[in-house]
């Protein structure tokens, strides 16, 4: 079975709940590398996108995600704003009016979502940003989706190779973003966004197999 | 952290709020998304100038709204560029129809929101123009950055566009002005100590008593290298000399110098950096035509200061002198 | 300590220096004993006005010299009044003998000196009048202290009796006008943080992370007493309601509201302080027909503020409202 | 035998001395009660009478005690410059043209001393300024000039009750100068001025014992 509104929704509600609780710590990471604000903006940001769900239901997977692109687009501010906005916004048209979602679709909206990111923002692989996460979740999601892997698959793959991915940046000097302004020195912190992204991917992985423990469906 | 705020996040509504209070006279404040316009604004054809970004550098933005300056400000949570949703309505109260420039510090944040901000004032049929300040000395311009940062310049790029778009001037010839500001004014920065984002609750980073941070922004990060404390005098040439360097000033050139306290550091100490900044113009034969000295581009509470140097020739001079009437800066009316 | 100096002896020396090459269109600055005059002083047939005190209050007072305030500055020692031997020239530069009103903050040092000066100079034939500010309501004006101190309410007295030295009012006449001011005038100051000053090198007190100081005075000195930290609308209460019933402002009358920070404050958080003290005069129906909000009577880079209210009438406010053209306050010019 | 121009100008130096070397305590005791310049002030403030005894050497200890007075009055600042300028003046007027002063014309000019600071800061006994050591070596002063001492025994009983009565401010509420404004949180602290009375009257005692041991008189 496919992913529904109901799996969107959990997903942007779960994504919510971690970007409270990871708050401090991606601040943390940003106070390190930037200016203290990515926790701060990315929680307010989720907070505004619950409340336009609430506001208006959305009745399909990309009406939710749309719903909240435009939330994190007008409250977070920021770089990330606007790049997670169009990310989302990405993903959002990539699935079109499709009420259920296939490995494949998911896959590649994901890969719309990063797409997004990059057209927005330029930055290539190994500029310690969040297109170190993005980009190995996409690649994983496609594998998996090609390898006959179910939706839940495809994100505990997307979810795992972001954490990878984010963990990757630790190294990394920084050429894109707030980060690289400090050259050598961002080196030995992790890039909060590639962080951020991680969180999300993860949430989007427990929803779906949330929804698929709901409708019995199994996770694995 | 102690400040005098009541709830982290409530910081720039109650600011601005009391801002809008104790310059009524000048400005209306805008609520829910908040932005700050010119009184009386937009000004039958007068090209307007719009500019923002995260708050924390007060009097930036917002205080520099008003007669010969500009027509709005648009501010973001605290160190946190504003969002399309604030910068489309500021751009459309103040667009008289005779176009809109945006002023916009390079960074990424900033030029991506006020990018999809410009790319939708457009659509709904406002000219908009947008000038990137981009100073720092600091930041190689390279392309393994995002480029220069904007930083101190800025406010030299305000008053000078804002006076040539007081006069008339067309929205491209606001926007040259604004650019030729923009090529011929460079910054570069100093902290003593780090600031505190009020929610994030601890200083952007801890130097030890006898360290000083070189190239900083005015995001509370830390600058490009950390170096032993050293006096006034030899922490002037620190940030001067690559300014003059970049800006290639030959002796008889006339420019302006501005010494910017990044908010917690004395005026006094200010006027010692300024002297020795001064000497050094005087040393390369360079005349110092204008100054400006004070708190002007800010990371909250960071002790330091910037070193700004600009080019002047007649018609910038003008401009610099032409009267200028916001909460912050004010001459000739 | 980490300051943007050269050294702590030659701190007051180089400021001032570099305070007069920022502002040489404005002031002439003296050395050796070291005082500031505004260009061109004595202005024929004006009233002079003279202040002075410790250094470490920047902008006050030398940046409040020029057209419609004062006409010299002196400033002594890192919160240190200055002595006869500079109050005295700067007195006899400055008059064109229609006399000088010497503006003193209630210090005993300051009070000693001046009233030393003061005796010098007349001896010399200069006709000289003094006015004493002691705006400070945290102090009780009673037999047991040196008498309330004079804060931040000075840069109104200056302000405003500049204004009418400028139009043309008689020695007594301007002292009258700049008693009044200090009769309408209380203020009460808050401090987050203390200061350091240069020549001693460590805070003038430490205040743990949920500690403030109410009733501080402008020389990094403890307050009248420390409290638990609060938000910045409970603490605006605690100052601004003793100033209020001090002043007996009632219902309906007019008010000038100035909220001064103390130097290492963000201004942002200025506007806070004022958003609330404007709500509360509000509710108290009392009208605030002008404001000020910025660090005009510093301590170095002590974090916290001061709140001043002065009563206004017509007279008062006119007088406030003409230009002034100084370093650090200037409109109508 | 009395004492002479040179006691004076010994006196003087041994000030300047005095007053480097507990510079920084006296900044101290000002720091917790008052606004941590008075120990700067009056470093600078004797340095200046030292350039002043230099440039021109005084003839009698009056010549001496007003030159230091006018130093101090046009480079100390603050209450103290005023107030010690007023003590060396009126010490300087009391002993006029003598060029060798007596047990009792010392105590006199004392006297004097203390009573321009009264005259100038309207200060009483127990209001913690430096009254309460100039009082004290006044009355001990004249005692021992009354009981036969020498000009070393009255400048010795001096500085000693001037030590007393430095110590003595310790537990006061102050009620005049700047560390009045602290009301009851001033009690606790020695008041600086007395701290600095004391010990410049140390230094006279001291530049008496000298010049005594110098000219071959005995001191006790
Ligand atoms: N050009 C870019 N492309 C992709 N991601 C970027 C780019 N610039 C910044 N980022 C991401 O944005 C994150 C910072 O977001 P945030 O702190 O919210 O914005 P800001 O840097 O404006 O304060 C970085 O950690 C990085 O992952
Ligand atoms: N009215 C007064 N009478 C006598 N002594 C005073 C008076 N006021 C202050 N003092 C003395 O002056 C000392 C402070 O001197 P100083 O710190 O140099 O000046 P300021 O208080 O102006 O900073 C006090 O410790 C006290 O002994
Ligand atoms: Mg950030
Ligand atoms: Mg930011
Ligand atoms: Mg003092
Ligand atoms: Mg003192």
């Amino acid at each position: 079975m496919g992913l529904t509104v109901d799996w969107a929704t959990d997903w942007l509600k779960l994504s919510a709940k971690a970007m409270e609780e990871h708050r401090v710590e991606l601040i943390e990471l940003d106070r390190a590398i930037g200016d203290s604000d990515h926790g701060e903006n990315m929680d307010r940001g989720f907070q505004a996108v619950l409340q336009k769900l609430d506001e208006a239901p959305p009745e399909t997977p990309g009406a939710a995600l749309k719903a909240a692109a435009m939330a994190l687009m007008s409250k977070v501010g920021g770089a990330a704003g606007p790049l997670y906005g169009t990310a989302y916004l990405r993903a959002a048209t990539s699935l079109g009016d499709a009420t259920e979602i296939d490995a494949e679709t998911l896959a590649a909206a994901l890969a719309a979502a990063r797409d997004g990111v990059v057209a927005r923002g330029k930055a290539e692989l190994g500029d310690k940003t969040m297109i170190d996460a993005w980009t190995p979740a996409v690649d994983a999601a496609q594998k998996a989706a090609a390898g006959g892997a179910d939706p839940v698959g495809v994100l505990e793959a997307a979810a795992e190779a972001a954490e990878t991915g984010a963990m990757a940046t630790d190294p990394l000097v920084a050429r894109k973003g707030r980060a690289s302004y400090l050259g050598e020195r961002s080196a030995g912190h992790r890039d909060p966004g590639a962080a951020s992204t991680a969180l999300l991917l993860r949430a989007a992985a427990a929803a779906a197999a949330g929804s698929a423990a709901e409708t019995g469906t199994d996770a694995v | 952290m102690k400040k005098l705020i009541n709830d982290p996040r409530s910081v720039v509504d109650e600011s601005v709020e009391g801002f809008g209070m104790a310059h009524a006279d000048l400005v209306d404040v805008h609520t829910d998304p908040i932005f700050v316009v010119r009184k009386g604004a937009p000004v039958a054809g007068k090209v307007a100038l719009v500019s923002g970004g995260g708050s924390g550098h007060e009097p930036l933005h917002a205080g520099f709204v008003g007669h010969g300056m500009l027509d709005a400000a648009v501010p973001g949570a605290v160190f946190t560029s504003p969002t399309p949703d604030q910068i489309i309505p500021a751009t459309a109260a103040v667009d008289s129809g005779a176009g809109v420039i945006h002023i916009v510090k390079n960074y990424t944040g900033d030029v991506l929101n006020f990018e999809t901000a410009a790319e939708m004032a457009q659509a709904e049929g406002i000219s908009v123009r947008s000038v990137l300040v981009n100073d720092d000395v600091a930041v190689e311009d390279s392309l393994y950055t995002a480029g220069r940062r904007g930083v101190g310049g800025t406010v030299l790029v305000e008053k000078i566009a804002g006076a040539a778009a007081e006069r008339g001037d067309s929205l491209e010839a606001v926007a040259g002005v604004a650019e030729g500001v923009v090529r011929n004014v460079r910054t570069m920065g100093v902290a003593l100590s780090g600031c505190t984002v009020p929610h994030a609750g601890v200083p952007s980073f801890e130097l030890a008593e006898d360290e000083i941070e070189i190239g900083i922004g005015i995001h509370g990060e830390p600058g490009r290298h950390r170096i032993a404390m050293e006096g006034a005098d030899a922490i002037t040439s620190r940030l001067l000399d690559p300014v003059l360097e970049d800006l290639g000033i030959k002796a008889g050139e006339e420019v302006l110098l501005f010494v910017n306290g990044m908010g917690g550091t004395p005026l006094s100490e200010l006027y010692i950096v300024y002297r020795r900044a001064a000497q050094i113009l005087a040393e390369r034969g360079a005349k110092v035509e204008r100054s400006l000295v004070g708190n002007y581009v800010t990371s909250l509470e960071m002790q330091g200061c910037s070193i700004s140097v600009l080019r002047l020739d007649d018609e910038l001079t003008a401009l610099w002198d032409a009267p200028v009437h916001t909460p912050a800066l004010r001459w000739g009316m």
